[in-house]
């Protein structure tokens, strides 16, 4: 594209003739063609949030731990002793269905620049991954390609990946997600903000060259959808470079460390023109920036492209004049690029220059704070708007064996431990370093939540992501609320409490009144249950246009949480001890709706049960306290596959067998065998503890008006669960072998 | 009959290794080399030359990123 | 004092820092330094120096920092290289062999067993035949590969320090070899990592031994 | 003056890359193909050719484990 050809470029470019019209208000004129690929970029989707923004209002963001909230390029909460922990998500979809391992690897590359761009060591990452099922030969081959890139990325740089999330459902199938959560840590002090400030003070790009990467990128990837064969809209593949990204990242924090440094940001989606034009707003500055300046990687870039360009490894800082030479020789010593590129003016506009020839002036307002918001126009779907699939015949020979037969629990246990969604990622998450840095206590599959050890501040955190849209799918509202108990769920398994949440809202195409209800009723029930929680979001980000011609995804609101403990020696992992009594914990209601069981059965259908955000809350205080008074062994919560799957999974990590008897249960709560074996739904948390320790549990939970009732014990080598004459028994090892089939699929 | 694939990093795309390399020439006292480019080397023996480009489209080479070159080398 | 080669792309020197400072005193050693007065051990840590690109440890090792490793291996001091560092000592010829590629061609990050050969040099002398230790491999490159004559030459000086114990061996690595040393047994290089088993609590503290050995070692060359 | 620089594993060394791309072929249809290495390609432009032999065995190639092959390309 040379801006400016065509008869309506700015249609091509993604915007709509009113908004056009409304940037010829703003200027008094037409947008030359710099202007415009100015303007189409941050008046795209993926920029100014046009149809999100209005929603997010709801989220609640007040909190007395919170050192940042959203409008920073990542979120802060406090840990004590004057440090505190930033994190953010962020998505990577569109880049990581073009080319799974390039798209997924520049998905951390650019989650970990949100991070250190406010003064933040990279800490840990996490990722959540939805893809089509592995039956799908393009499925596997995306999640091969994905799992590899993130491995790349965070290996390299030395940043370790400590938990994650994957779900295979068909609604993914062309459009798959890839969710990268980065955590950092900082000194309080040290932490910096975007805003520019001063002028005559210096504009610094850093790092890596700019080439033509991403031209027109970032429209095109959030404003349309990805129509299969049509490569016209398809971004030009970005390649990843750990190497450069890790010595700008040592780089930034020793300029930090020294007080070199006014402000930093990195250079995300829309490049300079988006960097800097946030930086002009925030500071309610102007900026002035010649392209000429810019180091590039290839010859005769049009200015145009120069500001709109998406080459990674690249951060903008503002800088005193006088500091230059310290800047250019730090730079220099990590053998990192830096150039002076423009100043900070008092004009409040944002203006290009060629050489010192000025190729485009727009008010920095205008480009940043003026796009159109628009109002969504939901409508509730009459019903199930996703294809309904039977798959448990096939899973159940494949998992349980010949002599299988789906209506018999033990055959079905087995089917749900070895679906894809519910059995161990082993196969992906050795491909990630999940040690480097010393932190790590509880690596994946040894605890709920991973557990980073803060010797800073003498405490450490525990970290999950979540978010099972499938449920949200059933229902927004309480599924969206469910992402964020799951989470908290998690937290509390290892004794944590939250002090901070982040979000990526994926979704489909808003302006379908349908897809707009799936995202209003989720925000809603993202907003409630954090404020049940009381828990703030410090930020996140939106992926709207997840749709092809076969439909949107599954609306997936992926929820990050951090929280805290005192003492990470004292966390107790999935195995319980021979001899351990089990509680179930918790107003755990089991349902087979949205379930795993219900998928396998091809009978998904609207709606959940409803939850109480309060009564889960007050449970998991409990166990959180059980927990950090060290008189559980085990601890883990009831999820994908129900109480039957808790419990195989607790049996497999202790490689002994439980002798569970459900049929209190059952008359406690009611339902089906089947349902309290298989059922779904928050509120629920399975303790393990030695005999003398159990009975003071369950008074303790008695005396807090928590529900708990003892199951079983645990002993011998098979899964035996009584429910209703729907009896359960499997050897430990046949169970295992199940849940370990993943990789056999890939 | 034998064939050389020579796979590389299309134009202006963004080439980590090469870049590297290049940068770490002059320390090693290797002046006067530029425009470094890393890709990879595929031989292999195939009865039917004519779907090498084929093979090299799906399997060898990733379109999308890298452009390749097909050699028969005749015995 | 004991130095942690720092270079571009280097990520476990931290680490490696922070478990030399639980038997002893250390300090980062920048890839430019040249003079190594005052060090009386090395460690060539982990990481992805130079981004591990063109071939693991390829251009790490022309650095002037191993320019100054080199003269201080020849003069007996001793030098430990982990992961990215063994790469870097083999490509520079203080130790035999090369690391290729994981047989299964993805990187691993897995908790493995090791055991400890009966090997030469001032390791060997402070670690057992026989020990078990149970340290963490991650490494996209850590076959182990060197000619048969090689291979029988160093089995019969005793200079295989470590391997895998059976069944655990993750990348294909010859005769299952975690670690080996040089003729004189004071340069050691292996592919799992010590420093990330320092503390039971992120998993072991088996890879304590190797550091106490660097440190007495250290204190030897000293002497 | 352009130089390629052909990097290929030596004889007798497990290359698993080759092994993979042999396992996927028939998968794709590609009956008949075989013996697939996998190496490296490295191209680069340099004032003084003479060089390059040394700055092969000393950086592009491990002699232990890689053969090269130097193709001069002229202008
Ligand atoms: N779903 C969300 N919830 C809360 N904050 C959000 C959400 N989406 C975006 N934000 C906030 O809006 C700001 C802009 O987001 P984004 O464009 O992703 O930032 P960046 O360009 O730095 O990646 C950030 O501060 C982010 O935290
Ligand atoms: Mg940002």
């Amino acid at each position: 594209m040379s801006a400016g050809v065509s008869e309506s470029p700015h249609r091509e470019l993604g915007l709509t003739d009113s908004e056009y019209e409304r940037i010829t208000e703003l200027l008094g004129r037409d947008p030359n063609g710099v202007e415009l690929a100015m303007f189409s970029l941050l008046w795209s989707e993926h920029c100014a949030y046009k149809h999100s923004r209005k929603l997010l209002g709801r989220l609640p963001t007040q909190g007395e731990r919170v050192v940042m909230g959203p409008g920073e390029n990542a979120g802060a909460v406090d840990i004590g002793n004057g440090h505190a922990i930033a994190f953010k998500v962020e998505s990577h979809n569109h880049p990581s269905a073009v080319e799974p391992f390039q798209g997924a690897a520049t998905g951390v590359g650019g989650i970990l620049r949100d991070v250190f761009a406010i003064g933040a060591r990279p800490i840990a990452v996490l990722d959540s991954l939805r893809f089509g099922e592995p039956t799908s030969e393009r499925s596997r081959y995306l999640f091969e390609g994905a799992v590899a890139g993130i491995g790349h990325y965070g290996n390299s740089i030395g940043v370790p990946t400590v938990g994650g999330e994957v779900y295979f459902e068909p609604p993914y199938e062309h459009n798959c997600l890839v969710n990268a959560m980065c955590v950092g840590l900082a000194r309080t002090d040290a932490m910096i903000r975007s805003a520019a400030t001063g002028p005559g003070n210096l504009l610094v790009i850093m790092g890596a060259s700019t080439g033509r990467d991403g031209i027109g990128g970032a429209s095109i990837l959030a404003s349309a959808e990805l129509e299969a064969g049509d490569d016209s809209k398809r971004p030009s593949v970005q390649i990843g470079d750990p190497f450069e990204e890790s010595k700008l990242l040592e780089c930034c924090l020793e300029l930090l460390q020294r007080g070199l440094l006014v402000s930093l940001q990195d250079l995300g989606a829309a490049g300079l023109t988006s960097s800097a034009g946030e930086m002009a707003s925030k500071g309610g500055v102007g900026i002035d920036i010649d392209v000429r300046r810019v180091p590039l990687r290839e010859e005769d870039m049009e200015p145009f492209e120069v500001m709109v360009s998406e080459s990674q490894e690249r951060m903008l800082a503002v800088i005193e004049p006088s500091r230059l030479d310290e800047v250019v020789a730090t730079c220099e010593r990590w053998q990192t690029g830096s150039a002076a590129i423009g100043e900070i003016t008092d004009t409040g506009h944002l203006r290009v220059l060629d050489d010192g020839v000025q190729v485009g002036d727009v008010p920095v307002s205008a480009l940043v704070d003026e796009c159109p918001l628009y109002d969504l126009e939901p409508a509730e779907p009459g019903g199930w708007m996703y294809p309904n699939v039977e798959t448990l015949g096939e899973q159940v020979a494949l998992s349980a064996g010949r002599s299988a037969d789906p209506a018999d629990p033990s055959d079905i246990l087995c089917a749900l431990l070895g679906a894809p969604n519910i059995a161990s990622k082993r196969w992906a998450f050795e491909q990630y370093d999940s040690v480097v840095g010393s932190r790590t206590a509880r690596r994946p599959e040894s605890a709920d939540a991973a557990v980073l050890m803060i010797p800073e501040s003498d405490r450490a955190i525990a970290v999950a992501i979540d978010g099972n849209g499938r449920r949200v799918a059933c229902d927004p509202y309480v599924g969206a609320m469910e992402a964020a108990l799951e989470c908290a769920q998690n937290l509390a398994c290892v004794g944590a409490e939250p002090l901070g949440l982040t979000n990526c809202l994926n979704f489909g195409n808003p302006e379908k009144p349908n897809v707009a209800w799936q995202l209003d009723r989720a925000v809603l029930g993202l907003a409630d249950a954090c404020l049940g929680l009381r828990v703030p979001v410090v930020g996140g980000n939106v992926s709207l246009y997840n749709e092809t011609e076969h439909g949107p995804i599954y609306p997936t609101p992926v929820v990050g949480m951090v929280g805290e403990l005192p003492d990470a020696a004292a966390v107790p992992g999935l195995a319980p001890n021979n001899g351990d009594r089990l509680m179930l914990v918790g107003p755990f209601a089991p349902s087979l709706a949205g379930s795993e069981l219900a998928k396998q059965r091809g009978e998904l259908d609207k709606g959940l049960a409803q939850v109480s955000v309060n009564v889960v809350n007050a449970a998991l205080g409990l166990v959180r306290d059980l927990v950090r008074a060290g008189s559980v062994s085990a601890a883990h919560d009831v999820s994908d596959g129900g109480l039957a799957c808790a419990l195989a999974e607790m049996a497999i990590a202790a490689g002994t067998g439980i002798d569970v008897d459900l049929d209190a249960l059952v008359e406690l709560r009611g339902g089906s065998g089947e349902t309290n074996l298989f059922g779904e739904g928050p509120g629920g948390i399975v303790l393990a503890a030695a005999e003398g320790a159990a009975k003071e549990l369950l008074e303790r939970a008695e005396s807090a008006g928590v529900e708990a009732v003892e199951i079983g014990g645990v002993t011998g080598d098979r899964i035996s669960i009584a429910a209703a004459e729907r009896d359960v028994s499997v050897a430990v090892a046949d169970a295992e072998r199940a849940w370990r089939s993943l990789a056999e699929r890939i | 009959m034998k064939a050389k694939v020579l796979i590389r990093p299309k134009e202006g795309i963004l080439d980590p290794q090469g870049k590297a390399v290049e940068r770490a020439l002059p320390a090693l006292g290797f002046e006067g080399v530029h425009d470094v480019r890393v890709g990879r080397l595929v031989e292999l023996e195939t009865d039917d030359p004519s779907k090498l480009d084929d093979l090299c489209e799906k399997l060898l080479a990733n379109p999308l990123i890298e452009d390749f070159e097909v050699e028969l080398v005749e015995k | 004092m004991i130095g942690v080669i720092q270079f571009p792309g280097s990520c476990d020197e931290r680490d490696a820092l922070s478990a030399v400072e639980r038997v002893g005193e250390g300090r980062l050693v920048w890839h430019e330094e040249t003079d190594l007065t005052g060090l009386d051990g090395i460690i060539v840590p982990g990481g992805f120096s130079y981004g591990d690109y063109l071939r693991a440890g390829a251009i790490a090792r022309f650095s002037p920092a191993m320019e100054a490793v080199k003269r201080f291996a020849a003069g007996g001091g001793p030098v430990l290289g982990i992961c990215n560092g063994f790469q870097v000592l083999c490509e520079a010829a203080l130790l035999p062999g090369a690391l290729l590629p994981n047989e299964g061609l993805r990187f691993i990050c897995r908790q493995v067993e090791l055991v400890a050969e009966d090997f030469t040099g001032p390791f060997g002398s402070a670690i057992g035949a026989g020990d078990r230790l149970s340290i963490p491999v991650k490494h996209m490159s850590g076959r182990y590969f060197a000619p048969d004559e090689d291979l029988d030459r160093m089995e019969a000086e005793g200079r295989i320090a470590f391997r895998y114990a059976p069944g655990d061996n993750p990348n294909g690595s010859v005769g299952d070899i975690a670690g080996v040393v040089n003729e004189a047994g004071n340069v050691l290089g292996l592919m799992p990592h010590p420093e990330h088993a320092v503390d039971p609590l992120t998993g072991s503290d088996h890879g304590l031994a190797l550091f106490r050995a660097l440190a007495s070692a250290s204190q030897a060359a000293a002497a």
